[in-house]
């Protein structure tokens, strides 16, 4: 009775989970908190799945084995969008609802895709660099070609630059692949190589480690911005030896993640005047949501801290 | 002098004791799954099984390229790589206007070409295989990302039929373990079987005796290095047809996986010894061990260290039980 | 003999598996004595001299040095005790110096922490100097198998003991190191060492020894002072049977060889020989002496086309050759069979049928290119059988077999293609007594079923005993050809040496002259 | 028979051997050099220099300990993973309160228990080197995760004179140069001269031929194992002095770097062959090769193919140099 006056309630083992790759890395963690809550809300288990590896095969096989316990949504991180067609696909076919964050994969038929803009997120990172260099100067970049999200970023920075910024000089680019010795290493080298480099911008958090470091060996000229964040990049960006990052709002992801799926799997609570029933088209579809991010500066930096966060929150992280 | 002649055997003492080698592996395997199938009721379902099968059925394939090459002395780095390249160059074919089945050979050809190219420094500059190898997963994981200009190239329009190479199933049987168990089953038999592959043994075992018995070692060396990579190309295609994608990093680390696999199924490093079979057992211990701790929902943060520890024990059981060096 | 025995063997059994390699034996070895233990291949002696040098443990019985009974638990323990081994098998770092392996153990076991390379380089070549002018800085690895096996003995002198025992120590060595070897070991007798020697040959056990033990398949069958038996004796009590004739007969000298069957001319590699020209005819075996290093592996390796040529033409039956890879001689029905058993000649972690299958697979695989194993086997236990190979059976690694049997194992591969020349360098290294009378028997046989065969040999009384014509290899030259009326100890050695080799002044005088 | 006794050189014929072999890889890294300092006038610079020694000197203290265990015929696979644990714990060890150098000890010190256990695998249990150091690998990778819950440790509060570990400098050079330098120094010099190194060469030359010499091949195997683990657990220390931070990523892929290195400078895979200078040039080689490529301003996408084909013809020149296999 109860549950017919109040639809948004989960039935008693009506499981969501989050599916992601290096799963033993930060960034999911915010994400999975929120969706977790979100789930705590309506009364639904919730489970954190994924491999540690950086490897496609490897999560769809996780991912598999989630399948294989029918839960009622699947929230995927795709490390590839393609690989994962046919296995979303497979998902929706037993029933399963499919949402993707953070990395799409647009030609299955996924109910929802949640993001933040990486191309804005490019773009707002550039026209910072470029107005605190007065517009002018040389810059570089380091990548980690052949991750989608990332390699977005970085074509936005270039991109921005190049329209909006014609006195910033792209001076190099170099692939560190997400690791602090080979960033540091790259940025070493750069600076050698372009004595006035003033700026190097990378999509992610683990490069910066090395290459703040090295800026900071090199006199501390360039200015290190960045996508995403962690404690010791956090701790950096306070003490001046970072410029600043962009973050996705993580916290948004999980949390209408989590509504984007319980919605999916409850189409009939609508009934919208469109041929959904007729088609089998689902009703609750929502083909794309934008998440935001955040501009992390020394002012705000102290929200940012995942342990902080935790410990104010009480809870186990993605232990629960 | 007495001497006492047994009679031989139907199967050679080769094929007999690589049979009670693995028997330590699947025993091994076998407690694993009943216990899981306590531990979780999903465990023993056919979807799960299916799964766990599918997850190493492609990367089995490389593992039969990858034992032959141990079993004559040398290793292949670039096996990730090339599965890649493979994948990427068909994928790229097949986007130029190419029918994917030519788009395909042409991928398997050039990954053999590959093999080919690392064969002539083996076998005539005479470098090793390990640095051989290693330069070469370089050059072609560069090539990957030459040819896709870094992003993942779509292939959504591939025709189903193709796509059936690596999504399809017989009977709820996927192809994709169908390609898999005829590739081992029949590289398992003409390695036990065949006089071509007894020289492949030959060499791995003392090279210098197998030059001494009129053995072009030279040339099984460098055929085999093909082998490898063609198969590397063969599984590359699969995946292809699975992912419907070719994706420039796709296969980054791989090597050291297959390689595990293969060790822990019983072959050398330094070559001389090895069977296909055990390979692909070594190759299942590891998926089970993973498929396992996912199932059972352990921590991510403790996942790689059991895993590694599991892997440590069986490994450490099964020499116990046939007290032979790895 | 009132004194204690310095060591003492009681009662000792080993089994291998199901192979019971050593039952109930006992040994014993006085101070200052040479004791020599004989016995087939096979018998055990190995595995006892392993066991006493701590690399086996026995599974009952009872070993006693200097009236204590012990437990040798590793070689170190067993040098502590004053015993060393020089292996039969070679077992040397290639990778390192002369020097450096012949100090090994002094290495290993002394407290200084910097190595003083100087005193080393000077120290071993004093030693090495002793047996034969080799360059101690040389890596092992650029050694011929027998200067290594030079090394191997030099390595045993550096060590401070009171036991020291021999396992053929003089298999790969041409009369003149052994010589120098026996000088050597008897001024170790002198100093109060006692020495236990293997050997198949029964002159160097007859010259050397005081006291023989003899073993028989696994079993302590005797034990006699030197004086109190004859070579006869030693042979019946080995083998359990009476060997009348030590070689076959001959070719008479009215039966001439008949039609050439190997031609070889002008043969040059560029480096270590020239000018090689060498004719094998039907029916007779030709002898190859020399002293080491002289060539003559090189020689016969290229012949085989396992190493290049540079000049040179190779004829068989008439019709030349054009041999490329040794896989064109092997084709041809030319095969060699190598000195280095273990580096170049067995897969030894492989079976014995496997093995002896690996010269020509042709000859074994069905219609599909798959082998048939059953043939194999069946081709492994009728050479084996022909050649008495002890064994359990085709199927074990030939690692298991003992040092005479892989020997065996090794020229049973080259038998097995049923060539029309072979070449066998050193060919009953290591083989006992009785086996090497079966296998000159076959050769033989061989050579008068047409089958042409040269025997590259270090031994002297072989080269006599068993060839027709002998050539005789110096420093990369045919020094001279000795027919089998011409043939004596003495003009072996001189034409290897050039030089007369019974006393060093003429030597000297004649190099002045 | 003429006997003749050459005069002992004041350097043995092992170390002039060595220093031949060298000359080969100067010369390719000279020539390098050369060419690059006509195409980028900031090559020879002193900074650039610098910039490129500080960006190997730490990864070159992990591969003295790797050519070490290549020489006695082992391999670690562990080595990134051990750099990162020791980083972590270190650093977790601080941030509970421990001030950094104590800290830093017993990073080092867990590195060398992680050594030690593998050398235990190896030694007692009998698995061989690759198989346990691939379990090592995975398990330290989990227990870096473990201790840090994902997340990196940020030691921003380290204080300064630590720190100046791995940022500062005496005299315009690095510490970290001259920490690297003398570890170099001290082990190239103790492995040519050291008695107790040269077990390390016979061991890994022919471990049956060491052991009837009656070196104790187990104890020199383990030992070597626990000194590859604390010149790793060193560098993790220094990488956390000049980072001031942990990652649990930290090192993911370094080991194939390392033996890369170590196998270029001419250690052999096999045991018995390699030298601590001949592995730095390796090193330096693979160094060069990055930063030119980077200087030239290379496309992202060709770099690593140009890379891959450099390092192949320097390995290939300088075979041919010296007609060693590799
Ligand atoms: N590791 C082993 N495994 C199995 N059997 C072995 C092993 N080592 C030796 N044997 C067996 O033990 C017996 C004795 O061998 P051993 O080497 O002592 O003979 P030997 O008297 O030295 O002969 P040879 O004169 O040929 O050197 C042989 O039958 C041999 O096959
Ligand atoms: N790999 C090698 N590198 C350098 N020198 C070698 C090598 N192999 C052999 N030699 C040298 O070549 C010479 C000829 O060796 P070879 O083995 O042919 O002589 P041999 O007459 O057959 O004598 P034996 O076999 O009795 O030693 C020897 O002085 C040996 O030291
Ligand atoms: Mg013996
Ligand atoms: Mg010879």
């Amino acid at each position: 009775l109860a549950e017919a006056a109040n639809p948004f309630r989960c039935k008693p083992d009506e499981k969501y989970v989050m599916n992601v790759m290096v799963s033993g890395v930060e960034y999911w963690f915010p994400v999975y908190e929120m969706f977790k809550q979100a789930a705590q809300q309506f009364g639904c288990k919730t489970e954190y799945t994924g491999t540690p590896e950086y490897d496609v095969n490897k999560q769809i096989a996780t991912f598999d084995q989630a399948l294989a316990q029918k839960p009622a949504g699947v929230l995927v991180h795709p490390m590839n969008s393609d690989p994962f067609i046919e296995p979303i696909n497979r998902a929706i076919e037993q029933g399963t609802a499919v949402v993707t964050f953070a990395a799409d994969s647009p030609n299955s038929k996924r109910v929802s895709y949640i993001t933040s803009d990486n191309v804005a997120e490019g773009t707002y990172a550039a026209d910072a660099v470029a107005k605190a260099m007065g517009g002018k100067g040389e810059y570089a970049v380091l990548e980690n070609p052949g991750q989608d999200n990332h390699d977005k970023r970085v074509a936005a920075f270039i991109a921005r630059m190049e329209k909006k910024w014609p006195d910033m000089k792209l001076a190099g680019r170099a692939a560190s692949n997400q690791d602090p010795t080979k960033a540091y290493q790259a940025v070493l080298s750069l600076t050698q190589a372009h004595p006035d480099l003033g700026a190097v911008f990378m999509p992610e958090a683990n490069s910066a480690i090395g290459a703040a470091q090295a800026a900071k060996e090199g006199g501390g000229k360039v200015r290190v911005m960045l996508a995403d964040v962690n404690a010791k990049i956090l701790d950096m960006i306070k003490a001046g030896e970072i410029f600043g990052s962009v973050n996705p709002n993580q916290g948004m992801q999980g949390y209408m993640g989590f509504m984007l799926l319980w919605l999916a799997k409850h189409p009939d609570l609508i009934d919208p005047m469109n041929d959904a029933k007729r088609s089998g088209f689902n009703a609750m579809s929502v083909p794309f949501v934008d998440n935001g991010f955040s501009i992390v500066t020394a002012e705000n930096a102290d929200d940012f801290y995942w342990d902080k966060y935790l410990q104010r929150r009480g809870t186990k992280g993605i232990e629960e | 002098m007495a001497v006492e002649i047994k009679p031989a055997g139907r199967r050679g003492n080769i094929a007999r004791m690589a049979t009670l080698r693995e028997a330590g592996l699947i025993a091994i395997i076998l407690a694993l799954c009943i216990a899981m199938s306590f531990a979780s009721p999903h465990f023993l379902t056919w979807g799960n099984l299916r799964a766990m099968m599918m997850s190493f059925s492609i990367e089995g394939i490389v593992v039969v390229g990858m034992t032959i090459l141990l079993i004559v002395g040398g290793i292949d780095l670039s096996v990730g790589s090339v599965v890649c390249f493979s994948m990427v160059v068909s994928g790229a074919l097949f986007l130029s206007g190419l029918d994917p089945w030519t788009a395909s050979l042409i991928g398997i050809a050039a990954s053999a070409l590959i093999g080919a190219v690392m064969g002539f420094f083996v076998t005539v500059v005479g470098l090793n295989h390990f640095i051989t190898s290693l330069a070469a997963m370089v050059i072609v994981r560069g090539m990957c990302l030459v040819v896709t200009k870094g992003t993942p190239l779509s292939l959504f329009t591939l025709p189903p039929e193709f796509k059936a190479l690596g999504q399809g199933s017989f009977r709820d049987i996927p192809y994709v373990i169908l390609i898999f168990v005829m590739v081992v089953a029949i590289f398992d038999f003409l390695l036990r079987r065949a006089t071509a592959f007894r020289k492949v043994f030959y060499t791995g075992s003392n090279e210098k005796a197998a030059q001494y018995s009129g053995i072009k070692t030279s040339h099984v060396k460098f055929w085999v290095t093909v082998l490898c990579s063609t198969l590397a190309g063969l599984a590359g295609v699969i995946y292809m047809a699975r992912f419907g994608a070719a994706t420039p990093t796709f296969g980054a680390g791989m090597e050291l996986n297959i390689i595990a696999a293969a060790v822990i199924g019983g072959a050398s490093l330094n070559g001389g010894s090895g069977t296909i079979f055990g390979a692909i057992l070594g190759m299942a211990l590891l998926s089970v061990v993973t498929s396992s701790l996912i199932l059972l929902d352990v921590s991510v943060y403790w996942q790689d260290m059991i895993k590694g520890c599991i892997l440590l024990a069986a490994v450490s059981i099964d020499h116990f039980l046939h007290s032979r060096k790895f | 003999m009132t004194e204690a025995p310095i060591l003492e063997i009681r009662n000792l059994t080993k089994t291998f598996g199901p192979v019971l390699a050593l039952s109930e034996v006992k040994f014993e070895l006085f101070r200052g004595e040479i004791h020599a233990l004989c016995g087939e291949n096979g018998a055990g002696k190995s595995t006892l001299m392993n066991m006493i040098a701590g690399l086996l443990q026995p599974d009952d019985g009872e070993i006693v040095v200097d009236g204590q009974r012990v437990s040798i638990a590793s070689p170190a323990a067993a040098q502590s005790l004053g015993i060393a081994l020089v292996h039969q098998e070679i077992a040397l770092c290639q990778d390192a110096t002369v020097a450096e392996n012949i100090y090994m153990a002094a290495i290993n076991r002394r407290r200084m922490p910097l190595m003083n390379y100087q005193k080393l380089y000077c120290d071993a070549q004093r030693v090495m100097d002793l047996l034969a002018p080799i360059p101690v800085r040389t890596r092992v690895a650029d050694l011929s198998i027998s200067n290594q096996q030079l090394v191997e003995i030099a390595k045993a002198l550096t060590l401070d003991c009171k036991v020291l025992m021999l396992d053929e120590p003089t298999a790969a060595l041409t009369e003149s190191e052994a010589r120098r070897l026996f000088a050597i070991v008897r001024g170790l007798k002198q100093r109060g060492i006692s020495i236990v020697y293997i050997s198949h040959r029964m002159a160097e056990i007859f010259s050397l020894c005081d006291r023989i033990t003899i073993f028989r398949d696994g079993r302590y069958v005797a034990t006699d002072p030197i004086e109190a038996v004859s070579p006869d004796d030693v042979v019946r009590k080995m083998v359990g049977r009476e060997i009348t004739q030590l070689y076959p007969d001959k070719l008479l000298p009215q039966e001439k060889p008949g039609r050439a069957i190997l031609c070889v001319e002008g043969l040059a590699d560029g480096k270590r020989f020239a000018d090689v020209d060498i004719e094998v005819r039907e029916g007779e075996i030709l002898g190859v002496g020399g002293l080491i290093g002289a060539g003559r592996s090189e020689i016969a390796q290229t012949i085989c086309g396992i190493r290049a040529a540079v000049a040179g033409t190779i004829a068989l039956n008439g019709s030349p050759l054009n041999i490329r890879h040794y896989r064109d001689a092997v084709d041809a029905g030319l095969v060699y069979l190598s000195e280095d058993r273990k580096g170049s000649g067995l897969f030894l972690d492989m079976p014995i049928a496997a093995n002896i299958a690996a010269l020509d697979l042709g000859r074994l695989t069905g219609r599909l290119g798959l082998l048939d194993r059953r043939a194999e086997a069946q081709q492994a236990s009728c050479l084996t059988r022909r050649l008495g190979v002890r064994m359990a059976g085709v199927e074990a690694a030939v690692s298991t077999l003992s040092g005479g049997n892989q020997q065996k194992v090794a020229i049973a591969k080259q038998l097995s293609i049923s060539p029309k020349v072979i070449i066998m360098d050193e060919p009953t290294r290591g083989i006992d007594v009785g086996a090497k009378v079966e296998i000159h028997r076959l050769l033989r046989q061989l050579a008068s079923q047409g089958v042409g065969i040269i025997v590259i040999s270090s031994e002297l009384p072989e080269l006599i005993g068993l060839c027709d014509r002998v050539m005789v290899v110096r420093e990369g030259k045919i020094a001279g050809e000795l027919g089998a009326d011409e043939l004596s100890e003495e003009a072996i050695i001189l034409l290897a040496s050039g030089v007369q080799q019974t006393s060093t002044q003429q030597e000297e005088a004649k190099n002045v002259a």
